[in-house]
């Protein structure tokens, strides 16, 4: 039997290894670190190990050799399991920057007493002694942090996998972890453990068809490798109905993570009862990793199938935007409400996924997709970052009611938060605008007329949930006692400023990132 | 061999896994069901890499094993943290977030 | 067919030894009982006493369960390893202490915060 | 006349400027700063110098656009388009969009227009709002408007455009709730900015269409390329353009949001709802003539929109009590007017705009007396509750009458000459186009001497303890200034000046041949006129007017109070198809969202709020959407495979 000892380059691939490592280095800080030490190293830990592994990508980027005719930079490593390309080292450095601002706000430990927003002892259980004590002894679980890299770790696998298994296995790295981050909530303790329940049943279901997909489509094309399925799709050998099958349950795995309609139902239930920072953090990034992963899956190995599977994703556009538009209208909660608004986001990206494809003239899908998931990513962060801030004495208030007359009681506060309102709404002159421009007119090029219509019809709608919370807190007066919106460290103000600065910056000039993305060029195959 | 058995086969477990997980309460035997559907997806890919007569398929249905071990950790714990919490394993019990 | 006969053959053996002494047992053995006969059977210690209200166990055994569960994945690693161990030279040494390590850093989280602890 | 007579449109094709014209971003970027400056600093700290310096930016940019004005008028004929680049917004591959400003002669027209009124209206408005706790946060939104629609009328792309009509709508809305503790204000504010985003969303298909099939939406590279694309393109494109001009304008189906858009403060309606902001769409659709000129389909839709606001707005202008909301059917009407001319194609295009210019100075000049009367008669607008008060407020009364005068197009008066051209081209046209504007003028003269009637002569009906004054000098100059351009605004068509100035953006038109002489038609005109007057003198002025409204009144009174049932037909023809949803919503949310604001949360109906009633909370629904879903995807793909 012979043997060739598989080839890793590690130097390509540093960006994800550091990621990892840090995670378990952070596994290994939680097992010999005294415990009132933890906190300062593991966040240290985490924020260096993401600068650092920024820093490396940034490299790797700068560093991608042209393949063929150019319009692709790139190479695949590890034994054809991954692809690091344009794209890939893109969303890369977009996932990371957001983590790192996400990090700033699992660190954040002033708004609530000198706590952190994550329990104490997920152990012990609510409203007991051991809480209490937990609580007043100022336990907390610092396990949050490598949790939140390997998720991280994870979502930088999943859109530069190469190969179904790869991207079946980074699929489940980016999972588990946010199923467990997600039941770690200090405050509101049965809705954050139901959160994970439901988030966790749902994820794992959902799995379930995306590996029986894969099956399938191993059982097309013989090969897990994504240029082996492209060649196979387009000489049409094997069953049509394995290839068929295969697509349909691997989008539904993809579907159910980027949120869209009808695999949405987890999406506000687990929003909502999520830490929010947490909340911000996986509404960000698990939806860019997603969309990332989809693009590669349906251009690059189903690509040549295009004309079977583009109806579909008409279809669950126009379900996704007309839900989340018509749903968010009737939320009383601020998370809900934002869950509902990412489901819309979702939709819209998804009209973009449907245009042009890669490159010819004009903006390309991939870019103003890539481009949409930058400007939607720093809004959400930082709208989510603002939810913390405003408080009562039972932690966050997210009931909408009590954001009436928020404008008069933090004219700042209430002004940041409508900005990001105003820029999911996609009025000009904010990120949300440029981003909708980019996805539409990608969508209108490639002649998807009839659902660009239906999107402008319904981002109209969406624009007016927005509105309405705007309406709350500007004209409408506190019922009764006012909330009162605590004053943050300097790491959920960084977070905030960055999110505003990104928003205001994208939608003025918007032309740097976009060349960014333009520049990402096509996947390679 | 003929291949086409089994694949019925595993498309029925994985059917009975999905229905399992609609119509039971129990959380621990949703959770089972899940991972029935897990291994019929095993069973479907270790059939195809016979079929095609590569390994591939027989690797996943490797790391499908090491997955679902994972998601079982997982997934038992948070079960477990509930339970522990409600007295109660029932998934529908978990119904605070809703509307 | 052929393939599986001797299994088969064994299979049977196994089957009929396992009947044969059950029924010896019954048919020739004396019927002379005591407490801790009747007792369930646990490798000769002192049997732990039946949980109150329907068979529930502590969560300690959880714990012990999951961490079972990890050598059980590594084992599913280790076996097409070790088929392959002569092909694959210091490569596949270097890989499987990497793989190994990774392994124990949890396992040593675990043992540090006191999951291996029974009391 | 050096344009030789083809069929197209002129090319926008912009040179570049220097020496004042190099400052031209200084117009809008100076209310903008204004805005700015007073609305991060917040209310209290700004309100001693807020009025002030709101009012001094308009005023500089007035400035600023006056010399502009000038060097343009300077320059040589073929010279006179000014293009500046700011920025580039997008660059994506081969495709760019820059920002950027177009100045040429229908754009300086309009931030004379704009600048001027506007500073007089922020003069006006430090009297009118003194008393106003949050005067200076209403300077604030005041010059975000201002600047925004300099931003409107100086891009030199529809991107640009598309900027600053998103900006005047924020404002616009702003402005209508400004007095947000009037539950009706909200509402009205909300259901401006409703029925606006429909507008909108035209304007967002058209400027789309236009990247698509152009590959450009500046109005440079869109004019080049306009003859060559498809007549079905053209067409659809001249339709949603109009979409959004009628959402903007509100003209006829979007007409709704005016007439409660009221509900704002005066200066805000004078302003805003009748001098620049209702006018923008007149604006597109000028702007667009290269467009329009292509599409025999859009231009007749053009006009048969004008041509049914027009009459339904003065219809509705007949049978209101409320002194703004008859002000506001009489705009509608007005607006008509403009659309119907611009629908006329070059003939019209300079008519509208000469419309469009009188008129600002006519109906602001009305809208700030109305204010000025709401003054003296503590805020009451019933029309009802006046009378006689010619002697008590005689300055707004001499002013008042100057834009009546022009208004019901008095000869000699401003309103005479451009309404006049108006119904000319129309004639030239078409009969029946002709007559329906004709039919407009005489009843345009019947309600407005029903108003003046009503409002200063006859005798008092003043509610007891009312004790009419006149406004302070801070009021009334702008007033003064007003009525004086009413009267003499007809000075711009001296030897077809304004034609001869807009030829090089819209075009020369061909002399028509009417089947009758010029003057004839004038004295049509004048004729109908007095006839309206004479009616409503006798109707009106003859007969003692009751402090309440008659109930016992005919099916046409019914309805004009009804608002020609505008939004009965709002409901019924625009909720079933499509718009439904957004128009629900409107009323949804006030149940809903207001219910929730006062605590009673149980009052959730609508369809959204049945909806969610899906989302049961249990796992296993979910699981079941899930799986449903998986069908979904299934099917999709089979379908397209077997079908």
């Amino acid at each position: 039997m012979s043997f060739e000892a598989p080839h890793i380059e590690y130097a390509t691939l540093s960006p994800l290894l550091i990621v990892f490592g840090v995670a378990l280095v952070g596994v290994l800080v939680e097992a010999f670190v005294p415990r009132r030490l933890r906190y300062l190293v593991q966040s240290v830990l985490a924020l260096v190990g993401l600068v650092a592994a920024l820093a490396a990508t940034i490299w790797v980027a700068t560093d991608l050799t042209v393949r063929g005719d150019g319009a692709a930079r790139g190479s695949i490593v590890a034994e054809g399991a991954i692809a690091v390309d344009g794209p890939s080292v893109f969303v890369w450095g977009t996932l990371l920057l957001l983590s790192l601002i996400s990090v700033l706000l699992f660190a954040e430990r002033h708004l609530d007493g000198g706590l952190s927003a994550f329990a104490g002892q997920a152990a012990a259980l609510p409203g007991t002694e051991a809480e209490r004590q937990a609580s007043t002894r100022g336990l907390e679980h610092t396990e949050v942090y490598p949790l939140m890299m390997f998720a991280v770790a994870g979502m930088m696998l999943f859109p530069a996998s190469n190969d179904l298994l790869t991207m079946f296995v980074a699929l489940e790295i980016l999972s588990l972890p946010l199923y467990l981050l997600c039941g770690l909530a200090r405050r509101r303790r049965l809705l954050s453990q139901e959160a994970a329940l439901k988030y966790f049943m749902l994820g794992a279901f959902s799995s379930g068809f995306f590996l029986y997909g894969v099956a399938l489509v191993y059982g097309f094309s013989g090969s897990t490798h994504l240029a082996a399925i492209a060649e196979a799709v387009n000489g049409r050998i094997g069953g049509q109905g394995l290839l068929l099958g295969g697509i349909a349950l691997i989008a539904v795995g993809m579907l159910f993570k980027v949120g869209a309609a009808p695999f949405h139902s987890w999406t506000p239930d687990v929003y909502q009862g999520a830490p929010t920072a947490v909340t911000a953090f996986m509404a960000a990034c698990t939806k860019i990793a997603a969309f990332g992963a989809l693009l590669r899956l349906f251009y690059v190995a189903f690509g040549s199938a295009e004309r079977d599977w583009t109806p579909m994703i008409w279809i669950v556009a126009i379900l996704t935007m007309a839900v989340g538009s018509v749903f968010a209208l009737s939320q009383t909660d601020i998370k809900r409400m934002l869950a509902y608004s990412s489901v819309a986001h979702a939709g819209f990206l998804l009209v973009g996924f449907v245009g042009l494809h890669e490159g010819g003239e004009g903006i390309s899908s991939l870019q103003s997709v890539l481009f949409y998931l930058v400007t939607y990513g720093f809004m959400t962060v930082g709208a989510f970052a603002v939810v913390t801030l405003v408080r009562d004495a039972g932690g966050e208030a997210n009931h909408l009611a009590r954001w009436a007359g928020l404008g008069k009681e933090s004219p700042l506060v209430a002004g940041i938060f409508a900005f990001f309102l105003l820029a999911m709404a996609g009025i000009p002159l904010t990120s949300g605008f440029t981003g909708k421009w980019a996805v539409f007119s990608s969508a209108a090029q490639g002649g998807a007329w009839p659902l660009v219509v239906i999107a402008v019809l319904l981002s109209v709608v969406a624009a007016f949930f927005y509105l309405r919370v705007i309406v709350l807190m500007y004209f409408s007066d506190p019922v009764g006692d006012a909330p009162a919106v605590a004053v943050p460290s300097i790491l959920t103000t960084v977070t905030i400023a960055i999110g505003l600065a990104a928003t205001v910056v994208l939608g003025i000039l918007p032309g740097p990132v976009l060349d960014l993305a333009a520049d990402a060029g096509a996947f390679i195959r | 061999m003929e291949a086409e058995p089994f694949i019925v086969l595993s498309a029925i477990l994985f059917t009975i896994g999905g229905v399992g997980v609609l119509t039971r309460r129990n959380a621990i035997v949703v959770f089972m069901c899940v991972e029935l559907m897990l291994n019929a997806c095993n069973l479907a890919l270790v059939t195809f890499a016979r079929v095609h007569g590569n390994l591939d398929g027989q690797v996943a249905a490797f790391f499908v094993m090491v997955v679902a071990a994972a998601e079982v950790v997982v997934g038992l714990a948070i079960i477990m943290t509930i339970f522990r919490t409600r007295r109660s394993a029932s998934v529908d019990d978990a119904s605070l977030l809703k509307y | 067919m052929e393939l599986y006969t001797p299994v088969i053959a064994l299979a049977a053996i196994a089957a009929g030894f396992a009947v044969f002494s059950i029924v010896m047992s019954v048919a020739t053995g004396p019927r002379r009982y005591n407490r801790a006969k009747l007792d369930s059977y646990e490798c000769g210690i002192e049997p732990t006493p039946q949980p109150i209200g329907g068979g529930r166990v502590p969560v300690k055994y959880f714990i012990t369960a999951m961490l079972f569960i990890v050598f059980d994945i590594e084992i599913i690693f280790l076996y097409p390893w070790a088929v392959a161990f002569d092909a694959m030279g210091i490569f596949g040494l270097v890989e499987m202490v990497l793989f190994i390590a990774t392994v124990a850093i949890a396992y040593v989280y675990v043992w540090r915060r006191g999951g291996l602890e029974w009391d | 006349m050096n344009i030789s007579l083809s069929e197209a449109a002129p090319v926008v094709s912009p040179t570049s400027g220097d020496g004042v014209l190099s400052l031209l971003w200084l117009i809008p970027a100076l209310p903008a700063l204004g805005a700015l400056v007073i609305l991060v600093l917040g209310n209290r700290r700004t309100s001693p110098w807020a009025h002030w310096l709101g009012t001094a930016t308009v005023a500089l940019s007035f400035l600023i656009g006056l010399v502009a004005f000038f060097q343009l008028l300077g320059r040589d004929e073929s010279d006179r388009s000014v293009g500046q680049h700011l920025w580039t917004w997008f660059e994506a591959g081969s495709f760019t969009v820059d920002l950027g400003i177009l100045y040429d002669p229908l754009s300086s027209l309009f931030v004379l227009l704009i600048t001027g009124v506007g500073s007089l209206i922020h003069l006006y408005s430090v009297g009118y709002m003194a008393h106003d706790a949050a005067r200076a946060r209403f300077f604030g939104y005041l010059n975000l408007f201002v600047a925004a629609m300099l931003v409107l009328v100086l891009s030199d792309g529809y991107l640009g455009v598309f900027l600053g009509w998103e900006g005047v709508g924020l404002a616009s809305y702003l402005l209508i709730g400004f007095w947000h503790h009037k539950p009706t204000a909200a509402t009205a504010a909300k259901k401006a900015f409703v029925v606006n985003r429909v507008g909108d969303m035209g304007m967002v298909l058209a400027t789309t269409l236009m990247f698509a099939t152009f590959g450009t939406v500046s109005f440079e590279g869109v004019s080049e390329l306009a003859s060559g694309a498809s007549q079905t393109t053209l067409n659809i494109l001249a339709l949603l353009l109009l979409l959004a001009a009628c959402g903007k304008s509100a003209q006829v189906p979007l007409q709704s949001w005016l007439l409660d858009a009221m509900e704002g403060p005066t200066p805000v309606s004078a302003l805003i709802h009748a001098a620049t902001m209702v006018t923008a769409g007149v604006y597109l659709v000028v702007r667009s003539n290269f467009i329009y000129e292509l599409t025999e389909v859009g231009r007749t839709a053009v006009v048969i929109v004008g041509a049914v606001t027009l009459l339904a707005g003065a219809i509705i202008g007949c049978a209101k009590d409320d002194i703004k909301k008859a002000l506001a059917g009489s705009t509608m009407s007005q607006i008509g007017y403009m659309m119907l001319a611009a629908g006329l194609g070059v003939a019209g295009y300079a008519f509208a705009i000469f419309h469009l210019l009188t008129h600002g100075f006519f109906k602001a000049n009305m809208f700030l007396g109305a204010g000025s009367v709401m003054h003296a008669m503590d805020d009451d607008v019933n029309m009802r509750h006046y009378g006689a008060l010619q002697k008590a407020v005689p300055v707004t009364f001499l002013t008042f009458a100057m834009g009546y005068l022009a208004i019901i197009g008095f000869p000699g008066f401003s309103g005479f000459w451009s309404k006049d051209k108006i119904i000319e081209t129309a004639f030239g046209e078409s009969l029946w186009i002709g007559l329906a504007a004709l039919a407009g003028a005489g009843i345009t003269a019947f309600y407005m001497t029903r108003l003046m009637i009503m409002t200063f002569l006859g005798r008092k009906r003043w509610e007891p303890g009312v004790h009419p004054h006149e406004s302070p000098k801070v009021m009334t100059i702008p007033l003064i200034v007003l009525a004086a351009l009413s009267v003499l605004g007809g000075v711009l068509l001296l030897g077809d000046w304004i034609v001869d100035w807009l030829t090089p953006v819209v075009g020369h038109a061909e002399h028509h041949e009417l089947p009758l002489p010029v003057i004839a038609y004038t004295l049509i005109v004048v004729a109908v006129v007095a006839v309206g007057v004479a009616v409503a003198w006798l109707l009106v002025a003859k007969r003692d007017i009751p402090r309440e409204a008659p109930q016992k009144v005919s099916f046409v009174t019914r309805a004009a109070r009804a608002d020609l049932y505008g939004d009965a037909a709002n409901e019924a023809l625009l909720m079933r198809p499509g718009n439904n949803l957004v128009e629900g919503l409107v009323t949804f949310d006030d149940d809903y969202v207001d219910g929730v604001v006062d605590g009673t949360g149980s009052a959730a109906i609508g369809m959204s709020g049945t909806f969610r009633r899906i989302q049961t909370g249990y796992v296993r629904s979910y699981a079941l959407s899930v799986f449903a879903g998986a069908l979904l995807v299934v099917l999709a793909l089979l379908a397209v495979n077997l079908g």
